[in-house]
């Protein structure tokens, strides 16, 4: 009897480890206490006020968001809401740099994508600090290195329900960052 | 009829006006007719179901009577003869039940049908997850706008409700009103209905939309068909200036900040999408917030800016933590969408 | 090219059974049938007596696990504006009760009493393609396990249990959830279609000589009327799923409006399926149902012509009313009127059934034990589901039930008393001849009352609730709704049935301790199975029972006439001609293996692996062809007689 | 004590062609539920084709590989038939000769079929009549694949595996599997390439 019940387990634990790879949990209600840091701290409240100013949040503490579906999948939502595609398009770029290649003139770490988000950047970049929750700006920057293949495929949003500007995400070619540096003159002017 | 009904349904039901239920209380045509076809189903299914259960007893208390231990050889010929004429009585009045069941069925689909006839308005409701915008389309932009979560209509007339989705599949329902209709992705469906009892008429989501699927409430207010012009007219109106400086600086804030992202508030700068948030130009006109999830007063209106998911946990929007005074200042500002 | 090597032996010398007294027999088929020891021979069976008994605990199983969600669930509603569970828990738990119960508890475990039974009840001593339904087992059970990692990962399927898109799709559905459940239906259809075949061939192919079609117990009508119904309906589903997951990954646009997809594709190609499986789990219970009345009125089911007519038409009309599951959707009007009315027609045919019971029970000697309880339960039960379902039925109607908690009451009522109150009923007449075992009385009786009065009382309670406009699937509902008392009836009701089902589990492990001791045919029945010892022996029947009539053990006092022939030095099936059951073939039985299970757990790696992405149904097709070659791969058994083969032949 | 025997049967082979062996019930139930799987595309195709007023969707797909591949499955009948009669005749030289002309014959089909799906002019994420055309012509190459497969797999058997009269059956079930994929593969031709060139008024 128990070895069959041993083999049973065993073929669970398979499958369970099968499914980890990606984490699907959903954390709808960001924290309040990140919140209360990036606004500087509340005096109606009894979480403290000062926090350490957030780009300096290490990466770890938000890494989880680059391997939840759910998130990154916010991330492509606000993407439109916060009007990204205004000036980036779907990622193809317009005004604004392309997201979905392997240039990045910031950088394409998490924390540089967000302190581009939070502080903005010369030439048009404006800064959305104090318009966009603290933790919707990482589902945003989760989502944004999702378009070039950065985040982990299983966590990689798929195609919208409207027209199609580019193949989903989950199909998105991972492109290795070249990072910091300006990107030659003639990607910038062919925009 | 309608007592048997209030004491079947029991206490949920007994005595109770607005109440959701499509039994009671319907307020207009459409829930009429398919009210008294529910009565009608209900007796005859009730009957049969006795029916059925007493012949069972009876069956039992007859095969009882006649047992043997050795398992009996085929019944007698009269026997077999006399349960076959049971069993094609039964099959019988199966079938002629089920023929009055599609006839009647039918007979009110037609009429129904008649009901949706010469619409004297129309009004585009779309369904997003989880609240309705609802616009009404006059013949000049001017004479436009848009609200949420609050449908009114004069009392009387047949409206035309063109039905949209913004995302996933709804389906608009008010029971005291008339039956569903599915708002679906990618399809233009519509809805007609009438009412003609004057009062607040209660409706919500009925096809699994998502988290708050629950508390994607309707609020329907018939009312007198000059009552109805007066609240239009006030409608229209972009919002009133704030007044007193603390909400001036609420409404800088409003536009500054997080909020006007997303919201719009007609006649400020605040000019975010009303298809991603609900329009707030004269919130205060509106009983609730959250699509019926919290009652329209200053407390719940703090709450929710502070924390929408302790009221509504997977709601879009996020929390927003001001500092104290902005805070106040905010809510100030919100007070006086009249 | 050299000469062919067809071994040309005749076999007509080797001894067969006949020739050998039969307790040297029972030694020589002991031995021929005997599986391999230890862990490695139960992943080698290949017998459908314990596939069958693995498919009914495992779907048990699946059973007492989503019963204890509705349990949560009912928790959640007792009162108003509780917090226990949050939306996103409450969508999974829902999602997973009603997936759960449809796809892995209820259909499985009719197909499990079908492998288990069938073969018994035709007297043959096989089901066809054995290793085929070994396979489809090991399929069902990693699906099970791997809907469950996700539910425990807390990453269950959330979008209900026909998961509509948009919901489902790759936009609102973020994650991997709703892909598991699209690839839970095709592990589960997979398995369901390779047992609808098996018992299509079992019933046409393996009969006892003169079993003729109009002498079959009506189960086995039953299992091959849902058999047809399964492969006619499931394909549909797969396909539909199969879409969903496409677009989720690699992004096709069918359900996608944008780009000339449409949303309510997926509803047509799943309820296209999603109806015919009520059906699929209503008709086999009500065939299992009949054996209880036929056994205990000890008369011969009256109007077995009548009954098996009614099974058929039951099986063609279940296809003609998908539509009825659409009516708020807003297709053209009239159609909705024609799918009213055949959604009304089937009634007719389900109440012939019941009518002729009544005869039956009426014109017998009742003798009133405890399956047939259940079967009270059954009448009490299943006709309001019935009757609640001719409502739904009526397109007005419908407008104001349809998604409202009329809903939830009127399939409950359905499956909990037109198929969960047969099953019970089965398994206290069937578990004796299963395990030896006669099921404890006195905690049946406790069992049963808590069952009816549960069952009426949550499923009446919730009938209610939907007419006070209560819509489905709200994880919450305001004080303010006046829907308290109901649903507090409503949980009650539902900790009753399930603590019934606590009770059936305590009786079910307290007898099998006991010592067996139950004789061959306790309830003097009349099938075949009951011929047999209990629990039978590997190998069903020591020789092929010879048929005559509809309750054999009836109407032949003393032994059953046999048919003799068959070679004991090796596993013998003797195949019959489909109408008549006339003798017409020895059929060399497959040996037990252990590449269905290897075959299955590739299979399962590939499906799983294909939610993430779609190259590894591309390389893995590659072991699967050559777990399949070594399936397949043929062993020296057979050998023409001289004459029949070609002319090379004699060279050899 | 003696069984009470009322027939011994001892003399029925223990192979059977065509109905009278449970293998051809069991290949004809999965050929049905495939089929179905067939008839469901194919009705799948033509909802969605109700749904969009301009059908297709871009270009109309290429013909001179799928027509080919027609015209390929349309002769390939031959030598299969020709191979299901030697097996029935227990004919293993036959069937050899057969197999190996069979196999020949799967491997072209492939090889056209890979040519065809370059002129389908529409990618899967497209849109929905993209995703509806590889849908159906992916299902059908699936079948193709497997039967293919089984048929080298039956080729090699008839040279190296162990045989006995089994085999014969076993041959004569898998060309009429074949069959099936070129019966199958008539209505998604038309489907595909022709259905919508006559809705737009084409001729032929």
């Amino acid at each position: 009897m128990w070895w069959r019940i041993a083999t049973i387990t065993l073929l669970f634990v398979t499958a369970a480890s099968a499914l980890t790879y990606w984490r699907g949990s959903r954390d709808y209600r960001p924290s309040l206490l990140a919140e209360a840091n990036r606004s500087g701290g509340i005096t109606m409240s009894a979480v403290t006020a000062g926090g350490q100013p957030s780009q300096q949040l290490s990466p770890e503490t938000n890494s989880h968001y680059e391997v939840n579906g759910f998130d990154v999948n916010e991330g492509k939502r606000l993407y439109q809401w916060f009007n990204c595609v205004g000036c980036h398009a779907n990622g193809g770029g317009d005004i604004g740099p392309p997201l979905m290649d392997d240039k990045w003139i910031y950088g394409s770490e998490p924390r540089n994508i967000y302190q581009t988000i939070t502080e903005g950047r010369p030439n048009g970049m404006p800064s959305f600090r104090g318009k966009i929750a603290d933790a919707q700006i990482w589902q945003i920057v989760a989502y944004v290195r999702s378009m070039s293949g950065l985040v982990a495929i299983q966590a990689a949003p798929g195609r919208n329900d409207d027209i199609q500007a580019k193949p989903p995400e989950t199909m998105a070619p991972t492109q290795p960052p070249k990072k910091g540096g300006t990107p030659a003159p003639d990607e910038r002017s062919s925009q | 009829m309608n007592r048997a009904a209030a004491i079947l349904a029991g206490a949920a039901l007994a005595g109770c006006s607005r109440n959701p239920s499509i039994l009671l209380d319907t307020a207009g045509p459409h829930a009429n007719e398919i009210q008294w076809l529910f009565w009608l189903f209900f007796w005859v299914c009730a009957a049969v179901w006795l029916c059925v259960i007493g012949l069972l007893g009876f069956a039992t208390w007859r095969g009882l009577r006649r047992w043997r231990d050795t398992p009996a050889p085929a019944t007698a010929p009269a026997e077999e003869r006399r349960l076959v004429a049971w069993v094609s009585t039964g099959v019988g009045l199966t079938f002629a039940i089920l023929t009055l069941f599609v006839g009647a069925s039918y007979a009110v689909d037609r009429k129904l049908i008649s009901l949706d006839s010469g619409p004297t308005m129309e009004i585009q409701i779309t369904g997003h997850q989880w609240w309705w915008e609802i616009q009404y389309l006059g013949e000049t932009p001017s004479a436009q706008f848009t609200t949420a979560n609050e449908l009114h209509v004069p009392s009387g007339s047949t409206v035309k409700l063109k039905l949209r989705s913004s995302d996933v599949i709804h389906s608009f329902w008010i029971p005291n009103v008339a039956g569903k209709r599915d708002i679906i992705p990618g399809r233009e469906n519509e809805a007609t209905i009438r009412v003609d009892r004057d009062g607040v008429w209660h409706g919500r989501c009925a096809e699994f939309c998502g988290y708050q699927h629950a508390f994607m409430g309707l609020t329907l207010i018939a009312e007198t068909p000059d009552k109805f012009e007066k609240w239009k007219a006030s409608q229209r109106l972009p919002a009133a200036a704030p007044q007193s400086d603390e909400e001036k600086r609420g409404q800088e804030i409003f536009e500054t900040g997080p909020c006007g992202a997303c919201h719009v508030i007609r006649g400020t700068s605040a000019d975010g999408h009303s298809n991603y948030a609900p329009e707030l130009t004269h919130l205060k006109s509106r009983s609730s917030i959250g699509a019926g999830a919290a009652p329209n007063v200053k407390g719940y209106l703090g709450a929710w800016i502070l924390d929408p998911h302790g009221i509504k946990p997977g709601v879009h929007m996020p929390p927003n933590l001001q500092n104290a005074d902005d805070f106040q200042a905010l809510l100030a500002y919100l007070e006086t969408l009249k | 090219m050299s000469p062919p090597d067809i071994e040309v032996v005749d076999d007509q010398h080797v001894p067969r059974d006949v020739d050998v007294p039969l307790e040297r027999l029972r030694d020589h088929l002991d031995n021929t049938w005997r599986l391999p020891p230890g862990l490695f021979g139960w992943l080698c069976s290949i017998d459908h007596k314990s596939i069958g008994r693995r498919y009914i605990v495992t779907a048990f199983i699946h059973l007492l696990l989503a019963g204890a969600l509705a349990m949560a669930l009912r928790v959640q509603l007792a009162f108003p504006e509780q917090q226990i569970l949050g939306p996103d828990q409450y969508n999974q738990f829902f999602t997973m009760h009603g997936t759960v119960m449809m796809f892995l508890f209820a259909v499985p475990m009719v197909e499990g009493v079908m492998i288990y039974l069938v073969p018994l009840m035709i007297g043959s001593r096989i089901i066809a393609f054995p290793r085929l339904n070994a396979f489809s087992y090991y399929v069902y059970l990693v699906g099970g396990l791997m809907v469950w990692a996700s539910f425990f990962l807390n990453s269950a399927p959330d979008a209900g249990w026909f998961s509509y898109p948009p919901l489902a799709g790759p936009e609102y559905g973020a994650g991997k959830r709703s892909d598991v459940f699209a690839q839970m239906i095709t592990f589960t259809e997979v398995a369901a279609l390779a047992v609808a075949v098996e018992i299509i061939v079992t019933v046409l192919k393996l009969r006892a000589p003169g079993m003729s079609l109009d002498r079959m117990p009506i189960f086995v009508w039953s299992s091959l009327v849902t058999s047809f119904i399964i492969v006619f309906s499931m394909p549909s589903v797969v396909l539909g799923s199969t879409f969903l997951l496409l677009d989720r990954l690699v992004g096709t646009h069918f359900y996608n409006p944008a780009e000339g997809g449409d949303v309510l594709l997926w509803q047509h190609l799943f309820w296209y399926f999603a109806h015919p499986e009520v059906y699929i789990i209503f008709l086999p219970s009500i065939g299992l149902a009949s054996h209880v009345v036929e056994t205990f009125s000890r008369r011969p089911m009256f109007g077995y012509p009548a009954v098996v007519l009614a099974l058929i038409s039951n099986g063609l009309l279940s296809f003609g009313l998908w539509v009825h599951h659409m009516f708020a959707t807003g297709l053209p009007r009239l159609g909705n009127s024609f799918f009213a009315a055949s959604s009304m027609t089937i009634a007719i045919p389900s109440g012939l059934v019941l009518f002729c019971w009544l005869a039956t029970i009426a014109s017998g000697r009742l003798r009133f034990k405890l399956p047939m309880l259940w079967i009270v339960s059954f009448f009490i039960l299943f006709v309001m589901g019935g009757l609640s379902g001719v409502m739904l039925a009526s397109v007005p109607l419908d407008l104001q039930l349809t998604d409202t908690y009329v809903l939830p009451s009127h399939i409950h009522f359905v499956l909990i008393g037109g198929a969960v109150a047969p099953l019970v009923a089965a398994t206290f007449f069937w578990f004796p001849k299963m395990t030896g075992r006669l099921l404890n009385v006195p905690l049946g009786l406790v069992q049963w009352m808590l069952f009816t009065i549960g069952g009426l009382s949550a499923f009446g309670s919730m009938f209610l609730l939907g007419l006070s406009g209560m819509t489905r699937r709200v994880y919450s509902y305001p004080h303010t709704m006046q829907w308290d008392t109901l649903n507090l009836i409503a949980s009650v009701g539902a900790w009753l049935l399930g603590l019934s089902f606590v009770l059936f589990t305590i009786n079910i492990l307290w007898t099998l301790s006991r010592p067996t001791k139950a004789p061959e045919n306790p309830w003097q029945a009349s099938g075949l199975e009951w011929s047999l010892p209990s629990p039978p022996p590997i190998y069903n029947f020591v020789l092929a029972p010879f048929v005559s009539s509809r309750t054999p053990l009836w109407d032949s006092p003393g032994p059953l006439p046999v048919v003799g022939g068959l070679r004991f030095d090796r596993r013998e099936v003797l195949v019959t001609t489909v109408v008549e059951a006339e003798p017409d073939m020895r059929d060399p039985v497959p040996e037990p293996t252990v590449w269905p299970f290897i075959a299955a757990m590739v299979t399962s790696v590939i499906l799983i692996a294909s939610m993430y992405a779609p190259q590894p149904v591309a390389w893995g097709a590659i072991p699967f062809a050559i777990v399949m070659v070594a399936w397949l791969y043929p062993r020296r058994m057979v050998s023409p007689p001289a004459a029949s083969v070609g002319p090379q032949a004699h060279q050899a | 004590m003696k069984p009470h025997l009322t027939l011994d049967i001892r003399a029925l082979p223990s192979y059977r062609f065509g109905h009278r062996s449970p293998l051809w019930w069991g290949t004809l139930g999965f050929i049905v539920i495939e089929g179905l799987g067939f008839i469901f595309a194919i009705a799948a195709y033509f909802y969605l084709q109700n749904q969009n007023p301009d059908w297709p969707l871009g270009r109309h797909p290429g013909l001179l590989w799928s027509s080919l591949f027609t015209v390929l499955l349309l002769l390939s009948e031959i030598p299969n038939t020709w191979t299901k009669r030697a097996a029935v005749a227990l004919d293993l030289g036959r069937v050899r000769v057969g197999l190996m002309m069979m196999s020949a014959v799967a491997l072209l089909a492939i090889v056209i079929r890979v040519a065809e799906f370059t002129t389908l002019n529409v990618w899967w994420d497209s849109n929905a009549y993209g995703s509806a055309l590889w849908v159906l012509l992916g299902l059908h190459t699936a079948h193709l694949l497997t039967d293919a497969f089984e048929t080298f797999v039956m080729a090699a058997l008839a040279y190296i595996g162990p045989l006995d009269a089994r085999r014969f059956p076993e041959v004569e079930d898998n060309q009429a599997y074949w069959d099936f994929v070129v019966l199958a593969w008539i209505p998604i031709y038309i489907t595909m390439y022709w259905a919508p060139r006559w809705a737009a008024g084409a001729v032929l």
